[in-house]
């Protein structure tokens, strides 16, 4: 087995990151965090987390951003709530991993070929288009551009859907297309000056 | 009045403490002096370290005597800290103790600001402030009152036994007053006492027997305090005493009239063994019971209830004892001071929903499993679960309602001691695995460590995490017909799933239920937390802020025995020194009605909550009784022709101290 | 320089009461005009501007103005009348505090003149015509109207005032006082309110009727309630100024069965009669949860106009602030 | 204290003078400081013994007197060290709020707050949230109004010193 | 009774039954879904991990429209959203609005940009259990209750974003409402100790390891409690537990448990017919477990 150095020096820590947990929304409680673990042992997906969400908060309000925003647990958080329901100190943990997953998609530092960012990518852009997610397209979608063979996989689960009139063919779109789009445009004006000023702090 | 050497009006001394770096490391103090020695009366105008000091005593007392200071201002901390001290300095000098007053620029200004411009500019404000005030102040003169030598103490737990058994050896009258049948409290529920393990009872008992049989002490079991009126030195305590329909003074506690009983078998849940065992409707809670005397319960008598029982109990009495015709009595007593040890309550499991209580049979409090483990409760030390099985392994979980912000944000101090205590009296009755899970281990009293340090080598199990769950559902065969645990093993890094036959929940402490209640009878205020204030954390910490009302004990916050103990000898000294001074000095900052003003409206009469104002029907005039008033000034600030005046917050002094503050 | 003294009256903006409080001196006003040369008064005699600007500085021996100060051409008027007399006397609540114009406070200018000549029902002016202070005639000739100020003013925002008569209008037993203190040379200390310095209730011939446990539970209005004539106004729950305000009017209005509306001011004790009646009925509320207040409060619609019906150009806050 | 703090930064620092009883908000206020809780520096503090003694005038002379917010705390209902002082403060304070707003003090710059012994962080946000309102607002200054508003009497003040002769207005 | 109506994009799709039983019941008992017009997706918890702020807007542009019918017609500003993931996300905009200052003058600006208005205070997200049970209420239903479904067990299951971390109308870690409802239909719930745990749907499609093994506890452990069929709340968790029983078995093992909408239940209570509620929409057949409970 190789040999892999676990110490970490002081100028590997990002402060910057770690100030910018504290400010988003969720994070306000997280310096206070005791490391009791409740978030880790309430959480469904804990067991096949890299880190547990305690650790990961940790490692976050530290600083350590390569190892949080590569880390497989965010894109494992449900987002059942568990953890910010139970929580002691009442960090909003939920809200905290929903924020990790924004800023790894932004700095592209998400396992590659890891489906979820894609998913949740793929979802935005429909909702552009149509307004509406057709469920039946986005997954068909998602798995030609991850893992062709899983949807192949999945045709079982398709004839089922089909037999039981569940799939939708035709995706549903709204009629104020349009209006939806200018309505996204104009928070993305905000939300690209929001971006430079994340970049321009790290 | 003399002229000052600048300007008109008396002449002013003013004085700013720097108390180390605690005010000049943030404001500028000699800014702030030199502001005020601008400023029109003031004559003097220094600086010193600590003016609290001897040397800054002294040096203001000498002042006044060579400059003819004809008032005192002095920037420091706060007047609840040493207003009095600087009254004694000004007295001191020769200067009427109340021509007085004080800047508080460190509670605050320099504590709670890190703007060091704005800190000095505030200070400047208030000390222009204090200077403009400190013109309109008169000569006053405190009142002396006498002091009633007895003293009260509420709550009969460790902390009230040992405070009136400390006031009685001094040689005072006491009177214990305590709700329960018996006095004891949650100390005679335990087996053992951490972190030595001696016998709770050999410790406690022999206490309770000497309150019952002490000269000095008047023992008033199974009553509540119901009024307090009166004030420092001079209380008028009402106390409740509810009936036990039992003759106190000639019961002898023998059991005859249990035994006799109609209900043959006991069938109503006993709440000294936490429900553990039954009791009968008349009943001794326990054997060391003090007053050594039954009491029967009117929810489940049947002679009580109905009216029409044999009365059995009655019949086998051969004193005569019991009286079920006993009414609710009402004494009202003087007494000069009061102590409160009224206690904790112990956390309700029930509201942490997720660790079972109440749902799975085998889920206990900590309070129950004291009885469990104790020789004379419902097992007698037997440790067999509710189905009857011996545990093969124990989880006990710590902090159950302790640093929590959905429940109790306070760690209770004492949770984890008796859990250790715990582990080792269950390891050492069962042989059963047992696990402890803490969030972090607190042994920070003597010999706790070392107790900490007895059970890890015991092979008690130690997980540092904090429970999410207890539930019932089986992931393997282990844990088939199971509690299981789950909690992240934080030490490790992952998430362990534990069986065990038994699960103890560690409670926390929190206030009484009825804390608030009890504090409003008193006057006296409770923290956030709901347990009772002390006056000062450091410097006052059995005091509180209603003058002649001590605390001692859980009722403060939680503590352990031998903190409680302490605590209730302090409060004990705290109190035999007001009651031994023979006399109290009241603040002086009564109301007056200026008669000659006085229209007689009458406004002002009602609003008096104490009752002090009368209208004198012969003048038509208000008038203010000077002992009765208390001072809160509600009747200045209503008189609508300003014919009201309140000793040190005149209309005039505070119309100074805006103008002072905004000029 | 004649041997009787010169006293001018004058008023500002006033509804002249204060005037017929004079002639209401009745036979007593012939003892005064015995006794003094009358050299300035406007609304019985005829003496002109010019024979006031005639007048040598400290000539008149005592002016009495009454009526609060509104436009530049009252304005003018005491501030010269300051300069002839010896002592200005203000008289009346108008003078002292504003009075009734003083209400104008709580509306701006522009409000009020927007209303007066454009809003208020019964006016034609669809050209929204204002009044200008300059313009010219069909003869070029120049005229000029006074100035129309921000905020009404008591004369002694104006001018310094040597003493006050209260009382809208002052009774005639104060006016006698205050002139006989005149005449006789024994004058109190500058400043001095000419009455008593002792609330009303001192005087009224209800007091005896108030008890001494009063909770109010609601306010009353008198044009919508009977009052009782025997007991005190305030504890039927009418809002009586009476606490609040200066004796000396021999509790005209609550002999009249109406309750003290506060026209005599505060006593020397107190800076804001406004603020110090609300701290005196307020505590006197039973309610304790604030909606429950808020409601017995409800019996009170108008509180500047009820608290400061005299004096709200006196009051700490002077006039409305956001105007 | 200027309405702009020394630091130059320009940012309005509004006055606030709080009334604050002796038992509940004074001592919370003293717990704060124990704390070392940090809090905006504009509150300017004058104690009473009891809410209850905070006359309505104390509110409107501070105004007055330039305070751009009037602060008053009190016990919480029911836990008044005189009974029931505070039950006449909220009395007060309600007809008096409503008065303010009629003479056209904005909502806001007059607070009353329950503030017990214990919580000192209370002390901490309730000013740092009344100082963001109240800065929001920007300044009263009162005084500044007073010798705004008697500008217009200088100019008559000034030629009637000057005894002028000249017949300004015709009746 | 009048409640605004919001669908969501899984109650036109794999949802389908949901929408049909919900229809059903409402019209059983009275009550009024007008649905909202021009309807967009919530954004669910995907758009969450893009964008905050176009999240709260995407979700904003629904409550908009939602509040302006009900002002245009008259109607209660309740919106009724029956899938827990947009129930969570409308509430959560609802709370960002209400406390987020910065959010809320972006998705201003932005709803300003598609010429709509900022949802007045005062709207309200509900899901379709609260306002069964705390507007109609228990008694109410009952007296409609004409065939109670004596003898069928149910694990009642509530999945995690109905409850958490906004429903203010039940406990967040052992809710009971519809326990209740389900007694009230005569049916009895197991108690089930995995109410609220998380059924893994968002996981399923992507980490099929880890979803799976979730609904597979809850699956195994409905049936080892005796329950004939899961009943539940939201379109996410019926489609993620009915959907991949056939994987479930090749797996672990085999557990064949129906997964019912609470309102199908309710509505065959109610006296409905089993294709109105579409019961034969379930991939695992909930037609044995019925057959006879009524």
């Amino acid at each position: 087995m190789p040999l892999q150095q676990t110490m970490r020096y002081e100028s590997e820590r990002d402060r910057a990151f770690a100030d910018w947990v504290e400010s988003i929304t969720g994070g306000e409680n997280v310096k206070g965090c005791i490391q009791c673990g409740l978030c880790s042992a309430t959480c469904p997906l804990s067991i096949y987390m890299d880190y547990t969400p305690r650790r990961l908060v940790n490692l976050a309000r530290a600083g350590f951003k390569d190892e949080v925003l590569s880390s497989f647990t965010i894109w494992l958080c449900a987002s059942c709530y568990a953890c910010r329901a139970e929580c002691p100190k009442q960090i909003k943990v939920t809200d905290i991993m929903y924020a990790l997953k924004r800023r790894a998609i932004r700095e592209g530092s998400y396992p590659r070929r890891f489906p979820i960012p894609i998913l949740a990518k793929e979802f935005s852009r429909m909702i552009r288009g149509f307004g509406r997610t057709p469920e039946t397209f986005l997954v068909a979608d998602l798995f030609l551009r991850t893992n062709w063979l899983r949807f192949l996989d999945m045709i079982g689960l398709g004839l089922n859907l089909l037999r039981t009139g569940r799939m939708s063919f035709v995706p549903e779109s709204i009629q104020g297309r349009d209006q939806l789009r200018r309505i996204l445009d104009s928070v993305d004006g905000e939300s690209a000056k929001e971006e430079r000023a994340v970049k321009e702090a790290a | 009045m003399k002229s000052a050497s600048n300007g008109s009006g008396p002449k002013i001394g003013f004085y700013i403490c720097h108390c180390g770096t605690n005010i000049a490391g943030t404001i500028d103090v000699e800014a702030v002096r030199e502001h005020a020695a601008k400023l029109p009366g003031v004559a003097v105008s220094k600086g010193y370290k600590y003016m609290c000091s001897d040397p800054g005593q002294e040096m203001i007392a000498q002042d006044i005597r060579a400059q003819g200071l004809e008032r005192l201002v002095v920037a420091a901390c706060s007047p609840n800290l040493h207003e009095e001290t600087f009254r004694k300095a000004a007295a001191k000098g020769g200067l009427n103790p109340f021509f007085f007053q004080m800047v508080n620029i460190r509670e605050h200004a320099s504590w709670v600001h890190e703007d060091k411009a704005a800190a000095t500019q505030k200070a400047e404000d208030q000390v222009r402030a204090a200077i403009h005030r400190v013109r309109f102040h008169k000569a006053l003169e405190k009142k002396r009152v006498p002091v009633h030598p007895d003293v009260m103490v509420v709550g009969g737990g460790i902390a009230g036994i040992h405070a009136a058994l400390t006031a009685a050896n001094a040689g005072k009258k006491v009177i214990l007053v305590e709700r329960e049948a018996t006095i004891g409290g949650h100390m005679a529920l335990f087996d053992k006492t951490f972190p030595t393990l001696d016998c709770s009872a050999c410790i406690l008992t022999p206490k309770m027997s000497a309150v019952k049989g002490h000269p000095n002490i008047t023992l008033w079991a199974y009553s509540e305090v119901t009024k307090v009126e009166g004030y420092v030195g001079n209380f008028k305590v009402t106390v409740k005493r509810k009936p036990r329909y039992v003759k106190e003074d000639l019961c002898v506690g023998c059991d005859a009239c249990i035994d006799a009983c109609v209900f043959k078998e006991a069938k109503f849940p006993d709440e000294f063994n936490q429900g553990l065992s039954k009791r009968k409707p008349v009943y001794l809670s326990f054997p060391q019971a003090t007053p050594k005397v039954v009491t029967i319960d009117p929810k489940t008598c049947i002679q009580l209830k109905t009216g029409k029982c044999k009365m059995t109990c009655a019949a086998a009495c051969d004193r005569k004892a019991i009286d079920f015709g006993q009414k609710e009595e009402s004494k009202e007593v003087p007494v000069g001071a009061i102590i409160l040890t009224t206690g904790f309550d112990a956390f309700d499991p029930k509201r942490h929903e997720y660790y079972g209580y109440g749902r799975y049979p085998n889920v206990y409090s900590a309070l129950e499993v004291e009885r469990l483990v104790n020789a004379s409760g419902p097992t007698g030390g037997d440790v067999v679960l509710r189905d009857g099985r011996r545990p093969e392994a124990i989880g006990i979980i710590h902090c159950v309602g302790s640093r929590d912000e959905h429940t109790n944000k306070w760690c209770s101090r004492v949770c984890c001691m008796y859990s250790l205590k715990l582990a080792h009296l269950l390891k050492e009755r069962t042989g059963a695995q047992v696990y402890n899970f803490y969030i972090d281990m607190r042994t920070p009293g003597k010999t706790f460590e070392e107790f900490y340090d007895r059970l890890l080598k015991e092979g008690v199990q130690f997980v540092r995490g904090r429970v999410a769950e207890v539930n019932d559902w089986a992931m393997t065969r282990e844990e088939e017909g199971r509690l299981v645990i789950r909690v992240e093993d934080t030490l490790a890094g992952f998430v362990r799933r534990i069986p065990v036959d038994m699960v103890v929940l560690s409670q926390g402490l929190e206030a009484r239920k009825d804390a608030l209640d009890v504090r409003r009878i008193f006057n006296i205020g409770c923290g956030s937390d709901g347990f009772f204030q002390e006056r000062h954390p450091k410097l006052a910490p059995v005091s509180t802020f209603a003058d002649g009302i001590f605390i001692a004990g859980a009722c403060q916050g939680p503590k352990d025995i031998p903190d409680t103990v302490a605590q209730a000898g302090a409060a004990a000294a705290e109190a035999l020194a007001l009651v031994d001074a023979g006399h109290v000095e009241m603040e002086p900052n009564t109301s007056r009605v200026v008669e000659e003003e006085c229209s007689g409206c009458k406004s002002c009469v009602p609003l008096c909550p104490y009752s002090a104002i009368t209208f004198d029907e012969a003048k038509k005039k208000a008038s203010i009784n000077e002992i009765l008033c208390k001072g809160c000034g509600v009747c200045a600030a209503a008189c609508p022709s300003g014919s009201i005046r309140q000793n040190l917050f005149e209309d005039d002094e505070i119309f100074g101290e805006i103008e002072g503050v905004l000029s | 320089m004649s041997a009787k003294p010169k006293v001018g009256f004058y008023w500002c903006a006033s509804c002249g009461g204060c005037e017929e409080a004079v002639v209401d001196l009745a036979e007593g006003v012939l003892d005064v005009v015995a006794a003094v040369d009358i050299v300035l008064w406007p609304v019985a005699m005829d003496f002109k501007r010019s024979d006031v600007e005639g007048m040598a500085d400290k000539s008149m021996t005592v002016c009495f103005i009454n009526g609060a100060v509104r436009t530049s051409e009252q304005e003018e008027m005491v501030r010269m009348l300051r300069k002839k007399a010896q002592f200005v006397i203000s008289f009346g609540s108008c003078a002292n505090s504003g009075g009734i114009p003083g209400l104008a406070n709580q509306f701006s200018k522009e409000t009020i003149l927007k209303f007066v000549y454009e809003d208020c029902p019964g006016v034609d002016n669809s050209a929204r015509t204002r009044p200008q202070t300059r313009m010219k005639d069909e003869g070029d000739r120049s005229l000029h109207l006074p100035v129309f100020r921000d905020m009404v003013r008591s004369l002694d925002q104006v001018i310094d005032v040597d003493y006050y008569l209260p009382g809208c209008p002052p009774t005639p037993k104060l006016i006698m006082g205050g002139v006989q203190a005149l005449l006789s040379g024994k004058l109190p200390a500058k400043g001095t309110v000419l009455s008593p310095d002792v609330a009303l209730c001192d005087e009224c011939p209800r007091k005896d009727s108030k008890p001494t446990d009063l909770a109010l539970t609601e306010f009353k209005r008198p044009h919508l309630a009977p009052i009782d004539p025997e007991k005190c106004i305030l504890a039927q729950g009418f809002l009586c100024m009476g606490p609040a305000t200066r004796s000396g009017c021999e509790a005209l209005c609550v002999k009249g069965n109406m309750p003290c509306s506060g026209c005599f001011g505060p006593t020397s004790k107190v800076r804001d009669q406004g603020a110090k009646l609300v701290s005196c009925l307020a505590g006197s509320i039973a309610a304790k949860e604030t909606p429950e207040i808020d409601k017995v409060l409800s019996g009170i619609p108008d509180p500047v106009g009820s608290f400061y019906r005299y004096g709200l150009p006196k009051s700490m806050l002077k006039r409305r602030i956001d105007n | 204290m200027t309405h702009h703090d020394k630091k130059g930064a320009g940012r309005f620092e509004p006055r606030i003078v709080a009334f604050f009883c002796n038992w509940c908000t004074y001592t919370a206020a003293d717990l704060a400081g124990v704390s070392r809780l940090k809090y905006a520096p504009n509150t300017r503090v004058i104690r009473v013994m009891c809410s209850g003694r905070v006359d309505p005038q104390f509110v409107l002379d501070a105004f007055s007197r330039g305070a751009d917010g009037v602060l008053l705390g009190g016990c919480h209902p029911g836990d008044c060290h005189y009974a029931e002082g505070n039950y006449k403060t909220l009395r007060r304070m309600r007809l008096l709020e409503r008065m303010l707003k009629d003479m056209g003090v904005s909502d806001g710059r007059f607070r009353l707050e329950w503030i017990s012994g214990a919580e000192g962080e209370k002390v901490k946000t309730v000013v740092n949230d009344m100082v963001a309102k109240v800065r929001a607002l920007g300044p009263l200054d009162l005084p500044g109004k007073f010798k705004d508003w008697d500008s217009e009497l200088e100019g008559l003040a000034r030629s009637v010193h000057a005894s002028s002769k000249e017949a300004a207005h015709v009746r | 009774m009048n409640y605004l109506y919001y669908p969501g994009c899984s109650l036109k799709g794999t949802g389908r039954a949901y929408d049909e039983s919900l229809k059903a019941v409402c019209r059983a008992l009275g009550i009024t879904l007008s649905e909202v017009p021009d309807w967009n997706c919530c954004g669910a918890t995907a758009y969450m991990s893009v964008e905050e702020t176009r999240a709260h807007a995407l979700a904003a542009r629904n409550l908009s429209l939602a509040d302006a019918a009900a002002a245009d017609k008259g109607l209660k500003r309740d919106i009724i959203a029956p899938c827990s993931a947009c129930y969570l996300v409308l509430a959560k905009t609802l709370h960002a609005l209400d406390e987020q200052i910065e959010t809320r003058v972006l998705v201003e600006r932005a709803l300003k940009a598609g010429g709509l208005d900022m949802p007045k205070a005062g709207l309200q997200v509900r899901h379709p259990l609260d306002v069964l049970v705390n507007d109609v209420g228990l008694a109410a239903i009952s007296a409609k209750v004409k065939s109670p479904l004596k003898g069928l067990k149910l694990a009642p299951y509530y999945g995690c974003q109905l409850v958490r971390p906004y429903a203010a109308f039940d406990d967040q870690a052992h809710p009971v409402t519809m326990d209740r409802l389900m007694a009230a239909s005569g049916a009895e719930c197991v108690d089930f100790p995995l109410k609220t745990r998380c059924c893994g749907g968002s996981l399923t499609g992507t980490v099929p390891d880890a979803g799976l093994r979730l609904a597979y506890i809850i699956l195994k452990e409905a049936k080892k409690r005796g329950a004939h069929a899961v009943v539940t709340v939201c379109p996410l968790c019926q489609f993620n537990l009915d959907g991949y029983q056939d994987k479930i078995a090749a797996e672990f093992e085999e557990v064949a448990m129906p997964v019912l909408y609470f309102t199908q239940v309710l509505g065959l209570a109610l006296g409905l017919s089993e294709r109105e509620l579409g019961i034969q929409r379930g991939i695992v057949p909930a037609e044995p477990a019925l057959a006879g409970r009524r």
